[in-house]
Parts: C-alpha cells; sequence; structure tokens
C-alpha cells in the first residue's frame, strides 16, 4: 500500500517502516491527518503506538518512508525544530515541571514564541514586559480554555489534582499554538467523569483548526471523540476507519481478544 | 464541569497585611544595618570580613545560577574566580590598567572561557559534567601555579599602582567595600530577573525535566551552556575584585575546596534562592573565620559534615526558594485575575 | 631522552598504575551497579592508607623483624577496617538518597569525601605521615631498568587482586548478582536476589580494594600526605573513565595507561606538570570517547 | 484452601489509583487469567503481589501467612515468582547465567537438575547457552525468562503479556509450554491480552476494568459473556454508564 506524499494534509505519514535490532517494530504505515481532525491510534500493547509517535516527533531518527508536517519534511529534523514547525505532544505518564507554578508552566510552553534576549530579561526593559504581558495572556487563555481558568497562577503545577495535571499540560502544549498535537494517553488515569469531559475538550480543540492524534485505551474516549481511527498490530496497519467500522472490524477485534484457540 | 471545581488547590494562610509590613520593614532595616556595619564598628579587620562575606556572597549567587537553576554540578566553579583575577593582575601590572578598565574585560573573558570549556563539557551526562568541572578546575590550579609568566607561580602577582577612581586612590577594604556591596547587588538583582523570564523558566526546565523541555521547544545544550556562562561572569568579576583589594593573587585562593566550598555555599543556602545562597556565602565567611582562630582544618570537617546533614535532612536548603507566580504581575499587565471563564476567550494566536 | 629512560618510565608507570587500578575498581563497581560516581572512593583510598601508618605503628617492632607479614596484617587489617567505613557511607550518605533527584548523591558522596579527608587533616595535622620500609630497598638492575623489589611485590599484589575480583564478579553466585543488577534492579529481585544488600557489599568491596591500594601506595612512596585522596581519586576515577567505567578488566587498563602516560609526562614535562597531564586525559576521554577504551558495558533493554 | 488470597487490594503511583480495591482468590495448582485492557490495572496488581511495589492498603496472604507489602526478593523466597512484561533478560549475561540466576535461592544440586528440565521444555535453548541473551530473537528471550522462573521451583507463577510482541506462531509455543506448567500442579495467575488463548489455559477468569474486577467466573462462562468484548474494545460514551 503505497501512499503518495499529499502536501495538502497537515500531517502526511507515508510508508513508515522501523526496525529495532531485527525487529520490525513498524511496517508499511502511512495515514493522513488534516486540519480540525482527531485521529486515534489504537492497538494491543506492544503495536509500536509508541514507536510511531517517536517517529513523527523525532525521537527515533533511523526511519524508512516519510513524515511530512505542513508539507515541510521531518526527515533529519531534531525533535526541538520540530516542536518549532508547530508539532506539541504531551507524555503517557504526566511531565510537568515540579518547580514551576501553574502560570509560569503554560509561560514556559511559550518559549519559542517569547521575543526576549538576555538582555531584556536581566534589566527588564520594556520589551521584557511587553512580551511577558502577551505571554501572560495567552496563558490565561489557555488556562482557560482547558478549565483550568480559576486555578490560582501561583500554585505550583504538581499541586494540583491528576486530572489538573493533564489539563495543565496540556495548556502547555497548546499555547504554543501547534497545528498537530500528539496526546499520549492522555485520560490514563482518569474516572468516567474526568474522561467524558476529557473528550469533550479534545473536541474543542479540533474545532479550532488543530489537527489531534490520540492514542488511548479507553476505548470509550477513542469511540466518541475520534473522527477516524487507525488500528496498529505487530507494527502494521490492520485497519482504519470511522469508530463504526472499526468496532465491528473482525481483525480489530482479533487483535484485540486474540485468536480461537486452533483457529 | 462539576468536576472541575474540584481542581482548586489549596493555598496555605496567609499572615494578615499588618504583619507582613512589620516584617518586612524590619527585614530591609536588618539588612541595612549589617550590610554598613564596616562603616559604625570601624578599623580594618571588620571592612575585611565583610568584603569576604560579599565576595563569597557573589561566588554563591552566580554558583546559584548553574546548580539552583540549571542543576548542573560544577565543581570547578573557582577557576572562573581565578581568570578573573589574573586577568586584572596582568592588566593592571603590566598595561597599567585601573580596576574598573579591567573588570569588563575580566568579565568578558570569563564569559568567554566559560563558553570554550562548557561547550564540549555540556554534552556529556549530567554526572560526567561534574568531573568534567572538577578537572578544568584542576588544570587552572595547576596552570596558576606553573604558568609563571603569566601567573607569577606559586608567588604570584602583586605589586601593580594603587586602583583609583577620580583621583581618589583604593588603599583601605573600606574603600572597596561599596563596590563588592554593588557587585553584590548587581548579581543579586540580575539573577533574580533571569529567574523570572524566558531564560530562568527555560533553566528550570531543563532542571526538572529534559525531555518534557526539549517538547516545549527548549534547546536543552545551549541554554546550558547559557546558565554556564551567566553563572561564572560573576565570578570572574568578583576574583578581579578579589585580587585588587588583597593586592595580590596567588593559586592558592582557587585549590579544590574552595570550590567545594562554594558548592557547599550553594546547597546549604538552598538551591535556586537567592537570599539564601547571599546568607550562605556569610554563614560561611563567619565560620571559617571563626574556627580560624583555633584551627584551619576544622572549618572542612564542619561544612562537609552540615552539607551532608542538609542533602539528607533538608534538602531544599536553610532558606528554600518558593517559586509562585506573583499575582501583581496581573494587574501590572492590564489582565484580570482569575477566576477567568473559558468561555470568555477563544484559543487563537 | 634516551631507551634506557623511556623503559625506566614505563615500568614506573606500570607500577603506580596497577595502583591506580585497584582504587579504580571500586569507582568502577559502584558506578556499574547503581550509576553513582562514588566521590568517597578516593578518600576511602587515603583513609586505607592513614590506617595502615596506624597498623604498623601498633604492629612497632613485629613488622620490623617480619615485614612481610607486617604487611599482609596492614593489608587484610585496614581493608576489612575500610569496608566497614564504606559500610558506613553507603548506609548514610547513598542509600537513604536512592530515590532522591539525581544531583542528591552526588553532592552526599562529595561531601563525605570531603568530611573523610578533612577528618584525617585535623587527627594528624596535615603532616605527612612516614610508611615502613618494608623490603631491604637495593633495587633490582634487569637490563637497562632497575625495579626495587617493594615496586614488584606491589603490581604483583594489585594485579592479583584486580584478577581475583574480576574472576569473582564472573563465576560466584555474588558477582553474578551484581552483573544481573547492573543491568535490571528489579528483575534481579525476582530472582530472589537482596539486591540492597548486594549493594551495600559492591560498596564494601570497593572500600576494601581502595584501602589495600593505600597501603600499598604508602609502602611505594614511603609517605602519605593529608589530601592524597584528592588528586590520587581524580587520578583513579580518570582511570575508571579511559578504562570504560563499569567495566572490571577496564580499571586495570585505564589504571596502567594512566600510570605509564602520567610517567612520560615526567620525562617531557616539567614535574608539577605530570598533575595537569592527568586532568587533560580525563577531560579529553570524557569530551572524546566518555565509553572509554573497553566500551561501556551499558546493557541494551530488550 | 487458597495459595493465594487477596483483600482490599489498592496501589497508587503518585495521585493516580491504578488498582481500586481488588479481592480475588487462587488456590494450590489452579491456573487463573487476569483480564483487561491495557491501563485496567493488571500488571500493577502483579507488580503488588511480587513485592516490586508496595500496595498502598489491602491484604496479601500467601500460603495462609501474610505477606503484604515484603519486598520481591522476599516473595521469590517463598516460591512466588514474577515473570515481568517485556521480558527483562539480563541481556550482558550468557543464557546459562541468566537460568543460573533463576536458581539463585536454589541449591546447586536442583540447579543442576532443573537447568536440565529447561532445556527439554526449550530446546532450542541448548545450543545457546553460552550465547548473550541480549543477543536472542525475542521468542528465544521468553524463552530464557519462563525457564528462569522455572528455576526458582514456584508454587506460584505470574505472568504478564508472556505473548507480547511475538509472532503468533511464536506465541502458540509459548502458550503450549504455559500450559504444560500449569498442568504440573504449579499454581499459575496469567495476565494476557490473548484473552482467548488465556482462558483456553486457565479454568477462571477475573476481568479487570479501571483498576477494579467487574467480572469474574470460569473461563467458559467469560467466554460467553459480552462483558470482555465490552472491557476492551468499549462502548460509546453515555451507553452502560
Amino acid at each position: 500500500m503505497t501512499t503518495a506524499l499529499t502536501p495538502e494534509s497537515l500531517l502526511a505519514v507515508s510508508d513508515v517502516a522501523v526496525t529495532f535490532g531485527g525487529v520490525q517494530a513498524l511496517a508499511d504505515v502511512s495515514f493522513n491527518l488534516e486540519r480540525g481532525e482527531i485521529l486515534g491510534i489504537i492497538g494491543p500493547n506492544g503495536a509500536g503506538k509508541t514507536t510511531l509517535f517517536n517517529v513523527v516527533s523525532g525521537l527515533v531518527k533511523d526511519y524508512q518512508g516519510s513524515v511530512a508536517l505542513g508539507g515541510i519534511d521531518l526527515r533529519g529534523k531534531s525533535p526541538q525544530r520540530i516542536v518549532g514547525l508547530g508539532l506539541r505532544r504531551t507524555f503517557q505518564n504526566v511531565r510537568l515541571f515540579k518547580s514551576l507554578s501553574v502560570m509560569d508552566t503554560v509561560l514556559a510552553g511559550q518559549h519559542l514564541a517569547i521575543r526576549e534576549s538576555v538582555f531584556d530579561s536581566a534589566f527588564r526593559t520594556r520589551r521584557y514586559h511587553r512580551q511577558e504581558g502577551i505571554a501572560v495572556q495567552r496563558a490565561q487563555q489557555a488556562l482557560a480554555f482547558v478549565g483550568l481558568g480559576h486555578v490560582a497562577p501561583g500554585d505550583m503545577a504538581a499541586s494540583l489534582p491528576y486530572g489538573g495535571q493533564r489539563r495543565l499540560e496540556i495548556a502547555r502544549a497548546l499555547v504554543g499554538y501547534p497545528k498537530v498535537l500528539m496526546l499520549d494517553e492522555p485520560a490514563a488515569g482518569m474516572n468516567a467523569t474526568e474522561s467524558r469531559s476529557l473528550g469533550t475538550m479534545i473536541r474543542r480543540i479540533a474545532a479550532t483548526g488543530i489537527g489531534v492524534l490520540l492514542v488511548e485505551h479507553d476505548m470509550r474516549v477513542i469511540m466518541s471523540v475520534c473522527d477516524r481511527i487507525v488500528v496498529l498490530n505487530f507494527g502494521r496497519v490492520i485497519a482504519q476507519g470511522t469508530p463504526e467500522q472499526i468496532r465491528s472490524d473482525p481483525a480489530v477485534v482479533r487483535a484485540y481478544l486474540g485468536d480461537e484457540v486452533g483457529a | 464541569m462539576r468536576a472541575l471545581t474540584l481542581l482548586r488547590a489549596t493555598r496555605r494562610p496567609v499572615p494578615s497585611a499588618n504583619t507582613k509590613r512589620a516584617l518586612r520593614v524590619a527585614l530591609v532595616l536588618g539588612t541595612l544595618g549589617f550590610a554598613s556595619a564596616p562603616y559604625w564598628l570601624g578599623g580594618s579587620y571588620f571592612p575585611d570580613i565583610w568584603i569576604d562575606m560579599g565576595l563569597w556572597a557573589v561566588i554563591g549567587v552566580g554558583l546559584n545560577v548553574v546548580i539552583g537553576f540549571a542543576g548542573l554540578l560544577d565543581l570547578g566553579y573557582m577557576a572562573f574566580y581565578a581568570i578573573g583575577g589574573y586577568v586584572f593582575a596582568n592588566a593592571a601590572l603590566y598595561h597599567g590598567f585601573n580596576l574598573w578598565e579591567t573588570l569588563p574585560v575580566g568579565a568578558v573573558i570569563a564569559l568567554v572561557s566559560s563558553a570554550i570549556i562548557g561547550f564540549p563539557t555540556l554534552r556529556v551526562r549530567g554526572d560526567y559534567l561534574a568531573i568534567m568541572t572538577l578537572g578544568f578546575g584542576g588544570i587552572v590550579y595547576f596552570a596558576a601555579q606553573n604558568l609563571t609568566a603569566l601567573t607569577g607561580g606559586v608567588n604570584g602577582l602583586y605589586g601593580w599602582k594603587t586602583p583609583s577612581l577620580l583621583g581618589h586612590p583604593f588603599i583601605t577594604p573600606l574603600d572597596f567595600y561599596p563596590f563588592v556591596l554593588a557587585l553584590l547587588v548587581l548579581a543579586a538583582l540580575v539573577t533574580m530577573h533571569l529567574r523570572t523570564s524566558r531564560i530562568g523558566r527555560a533553566w528550570t526546565c531543563i532542571k526538572d525535566d529534559e525531555i518534557a523541555a526539549a517538547a516545549s521547544g527548549i534547546a536543552i545544550v545551549r541554554y546550558k551552556l547559557y546558565a554556564y556562562m551567566l553563572g561564572s561572569v560573576w565570578a570572574g568579576l568578583a576574583g578581579a575584585l578579589f585580587a585588587a583589594k588583597e593586592a595580590l593573587i596567588s593559586p592558592e585562593s582557587f585549590t579544590f575546596d574552595a570550590s567545594f566550598f562554594a558548592v557547599a555555599i550553594v546547597v546549604l543556602g538552598g538551591m535556586g534562592s537567592i537570599s539564601g545562597v547571599i546568607v550562605g556565602g556569610i554563614f560561611y565567611v563567619v565560620i571559617a573565620e571563626w574556627l580560624s582562630a583555633y584551627t584551619g582544618t576544622l572549618s572542612g570537617v564542619i561544612f562537609a559534615a552540615l552539607l551532608l546533614l542538609v542533602v539528607l535532612l533538608r534538602p531544599q536548603g536553610l532558606i528554600p526558594y518558593r517559586p509562585t507566580f506573583d499575582r501583581r504581575r496581573l494587574r501590572r499587565y492590564g489582565l484580570p485575575e482569575p477566576p477567568v471563564a473559558a468561555d470568555d476567550y477563544r484559543l487563537d494566536p | 631522552m634516551s631507551l634506557q629512560e623511556l623503559l625506566q618510565q614505563i615500568v614506573n608507570g606500570l607500577v603506580v598504575g596497577s595502583v591506580y587500578g585497584l582504587v579504580a575498581l571500586g569507582y568502577t563497581m559502584v558506578y556499574g551497579i547503581v550509576r553513582l560516581i562514588n566521590f568517597a572512593q578516593g578518600a576511602l583510598f587515603e583513609a586505607g592508607a592513614y590506617l595502615g601508618v596506624a597498623i604498623f605503628g601498633l604492629l612497632g617492632a613485629f613488622a620490623t623483624h617480619q615485614p612481610l607479614v607486617g604487611l599482609l596484617i596492614a593489608l587484610v587489617l585496614s581493608a576489612l577496617l575500610t569496608g566497614g567505613l564504606a559500610y558506613v557511607v553507603e548506609r548514610v550518605a547513598y542509600r537513604p538518597l536512592r530515590n532522591a533527584p539525581p544531583l542528591a548523591p552526588l553532592v552526599s558522596s562529595l561531601a563525605t569525601f570531603f568530611l573523610i579527608i578533612s577528618i584525617i587533616q585535623v587527627i594528624t595535622g596535615a603532616q605527612p605521615l612516614n610508611y615502613p620500609q618494608v623490603l631491604s630497598v637495593t633495587p633490582w638492575t634487569i637490563g637497562p631498568v632497575t625495579l626495587a623489589p617493594t615496586s614488584l611485590l606491589i603490581a604483583v599484589v594489585a594485579i592479583l587482586l584486580m584478577g581475583g575480583i574480576h574472576f569473582y564478579v564472573q563465576r560466584t553466585k555474588m558477582g553474578k548478582a551484581m552483573r544481573a543488577i547492573a543491568v535490571n534492579r528489579n528483575a534481579a529481585a525476582l530472582m530472589g536476589i537482596n539486591t540492597t544488600w548486594v549493594v551495600t557489599f559492591t560498596f564494601m568491596l570497593g572500600g576494601a580494594m581502595a584501602a589495600v591500594a593505600g597501603v600499598l601506595f604508602g609502602v611505594e612512596y614511603g609517605s602519605v600526605t593529608y589530601n592524597m585522596g584528592e588528586f590520587y581519586g581524580l587520578v583513579a576515577f580518570t582511570a575508571a573513565v579511559l578504562g570504560g567505567i563499569g567495566n572490571v578488566p577496564g580499571a586495570l587498563v585505564g589504571g596502567l595507561t594512566v600510570g605509564v602516560l602520567s610517567s612520560f609526562a615526567t620525562i617531557f614535562l616539567p614535574n608539577q606538570w605530570q598533575e595537569a597531564i592527568v586532568f587533560a586525559i580525563l577531560i579529553l576521554v570524557l569530551a572524546l570517547r566518555p565509553q572509554g577504551i573497553l566500551g561501556e558495558r551499558v546493557a541494551e533493554r530488550a | 484452601m487458597s495459595l493465594l488470597e487477596v483483600g482490599a487490594l489498592v496501589v497508587r503511583y503518585g495521585a493516580i489509583q491504578a488498582v481500586r480495591g481488588v479481592d480475588f482468590a487462587l488456590a494450590d495448582g489452579e491456573c487463573v487469567s487476569l483480564l483487561g485492557a491495557n491501563g485496567a490495572g493488571k500488571s500493577s496488581t502483579l507488580k503488588a503481589l511480587s513485592g516490586l511495589m508496595r500496595p498502598a492498603s489491602g491484604v496479601v496472604h500467601f500460603d495462609g501467612k501474610p505477606v503484604t507489602g515484603l519486598p520481591a526478593h522476599e516473595m521469590a523466597r517463598l516460591g512466588v515468582t514474577l515473570v515481568p512484561e517485556g521480558r527483562q533478560v539480563f541481556a550482558t549475561l550468557t543464557v546459562r547465567e541468566n537460568l543460573e540466576l533463576g536458581g539463585f535461592n536454589q541449591p546447586h544440586e536442583h540447579n543442576r537438575e532443573d537447568l536440565a528440565r529447561v532445556l527439554e521444555t526449550f530446546p532450542p535453548l541448548e545450543t545457546r547457552l553460552s550465547a548473550l541473551a541480549g543477543n536472542l530473537s525475542g521468542g528465544e528471550q521468553q524463552m530464557v525468562v519462563l525457564g528462569r522462573a522455572l528455576m526458582s521451583r514456584p508454587r506460584l507463577l505470574m505472568l504478564d503479556e508472556p505473548s507480547l510482541g511475538l509472532a503468533p506462531l511464536v506465541a502458540s509455543q509459548i502458550f503450549e509450554v504455559i500450559q504444560s506448567i500449569a498442568a504440573s500442579g504449579i499454581a499459575v495467575l496469567l495476565v494476557e491480552q490473548n484473552v482467548h488463548r488465556a482462558l483456553g489455559i486457565a479454568s477462571r477468569g477475573y476481568v479487570l476494568e479501571l483498576g477494579e474486577i467487574t467480572a469474574q467466573g470460569s473461563s467458559a462462562d467469560l467466554l460467553a459473556n459480552e462483558h470482555i468484548r465490552r472491557a476492551y474494545l468499549g462502548h460509546g460514551m453515555g451507553e452502560g454508564e
């Protein structure tokens, strides 16, 4: 299955293959992600989802095929450069900065957007105040967007309850105004109510035009939020389609529940 | 949205405004009183000690950028103190430079040399970094002992013309004291400003979690290098002042022990805490001075034991840094204070 | 510079290098198993050397009449006592920080290092102490080089011990447990290995080897100084890194290399620069080949 | 009497409660399966039972004795052996050394006997005894960790996703071995994503969802139950809530 590079797609993953020490971690993986779309990536443990995330975010550099973001080939670009091109991610086990306040966390997310030199910072020039003012305002917007608008900005990030930390991590990514947002198991550790409100938030994120790549084990979230779903097993795409199609796809059911004995 | 009310974090009880104001006034008066002590105590002993405290406090403030802000263990920090000192001594001795003309040169050379040593160093793993800076400190120490043409060897350099400013010569320690104080205030202010800015946040991110920092677009190695440079420059300036005030510079001020004490000052005072490391520097001089009346080596035992106790029992140091975000900044930037409702805003650059 | 001089320096370098290797062993084993640069190792080396002085002092005339037996007693006792000290260091300064941020154990091992050498300094008053002469000092002349019998004894003891440790790590149950922990501590615990104890034991073994090196060093140079742990600790660390930290044979290779190189430096450079050479090697290795000569024994996690 | 009894077990990672008070039991020689989607709390349960993690609360009895919170090496000495997820061989040690480490607390004679038995069970390992375990294929590594576990003469063998990442044919071989282990009288607690295979081996099963047991019963009952499908593939949000 060969998909031509489609520059009009926001994120185009074409024929990506990765081998780790003789083990084929990914093979022939192709899909596109459009503006405002939510694409779920699912599959049993060890299916290659993390490897795929690492390829797209630039942590795995040795792969075949191509990944393009907004028409720009990502091959050979450092993770930090890819962030600059408009790709942000969250982590499976929340990774917040333990010695930053809630506000500073979201300001740190704007590292690439804030234009102040060391001199501006050291001597608090007018440009410093102007830049910080804009950054704080944007941070407030992002915090409000993820439902943390009422939290005291000076509270420590780590003092938030778990669900709040997940939201803060999303705010830190959103405030970089990404084109593509990759969410790595955002519902892990959440109860049903929390994951439902998380689903609503992901929809609102996509509504702003951001393409969302969602890896998630909580099927309720996946099935209710995603526009399309890509299913991986043993590093290959075994199904691709809408939640309805995926739910009844026999290959998917087999991947999750295993073969009947003797089959 | 009901679940969100659970997200509201609890806060510590706030002391009343009056208590806070009284405390702040007391603190300011106390600090002023302490800082001006050499003037009303008189003599030359006290100004000497106070200059020592000031210089060690500057060392603490500078090294705090490296260790406290960016989380890099630097065991060769005093090398930059040496570099500043020898740059001044050479400029004064052979080129007739005055202290004030040399200070910027010393600062620039400390910056450049820290960039040169930092560039290969900061790519290695965290624990190797400590060793590498230790090796660098060692090389500078041996260079100071043996590059006789530049450093005067073990005897050091001395005998330059007394520095003067606007025709006023600097002879007594009290002449130098205001400049040490000014350097300390500048160092404290600048690093405090850096801490709450783009670069300071980047350092904190790197210290806390390099992977998450990179995911926010922070160039790890470059910002580590900045921390190393912007920390080392203060040692360079302090070293130049130290040489000028002593009218002598020799290798014995830059042994590994001195770098160890610098680390101890930062960890004891409180990593990241500017007031903490200043108090740490003062505390160090008090202990060292007080004990030197009995035995010079006992201060090593006491400081090592204290350092160990602090790491084990109070890792945040004596005066911990409590990061927060000052609400007054919101007012300053004309922004509403929380709660901010989600519907008021669109996410749009 | 003559060929004879060169050969002589190689021999000198190999003798002192074997002692470096023994100290490096402690760094390498502890690093291999818990990924900690144990700064205290240099202080344990110094403590071992000073304990040796004390033991020789207690043996008094006996050591003069039976120098080899005296040396053996000094080696064993100093190793045991320093091993005990290493136990205390591990319990007090390392174990409580097992889950602390990575800076904490580094700083605490640094503090421990400084604490031990400062205490030695306070007790001995910063004066160098003399070591008794163990064997007759008439050196042998072998072809173009001269070699003191003591030096040969030292090299032989050091290299035999390193061989013994290598065998121990490769062949015994405890050694296998150490290597298993180095790869994967949790999986090792699942095998029924008391990982806490194995780590403590590794610290003790490293300390004991440092003590043996300290006594041998004292015998070779005839005296010990209060700050020897500082410089030679760093030399040994350089040796460990050069050989490939975490790698037991690497400690020997690194020790001998550093020994010979710094010995060469005495030919080409003024005496004081010998020490700077070691720092230069350290920085160059870390910058250019941090995995060392024999490569780091880093496991690829499956 | 039960070999293993777990009561109100809670496991937390910081703020996250991974296991929210589960109760279950397992008789001597019985093979029981623990099922559920990723993140349901299966691995955390096994980690707590093996001593790798301290449970936040709850009680665990093994062979009638309280063993809650014992460290991993003591659990292993009691005969509770976990084969962790992702194989985790000692990559830089040889296969023989890996297997010998499995019998760390067994007398030397046992090791010799057991090594022969393990090689009988896994013939491919015979020729690879002196190879470094890290250089083996995934299937061979799984044989090493299973063999390593058998060397400890376990009374309760806990397996965490033994077929993870293995090609179907290799996985089949592994399942056959697990079946024969269970048949030999060793109690087995099996966590496995291949539900049909797992229930084919186990006599009973428990279904975990978000850290709680939501279904249990005989393998036949569970296979017939829509509940399993739901636990893995989910329903739309709002349904069944």
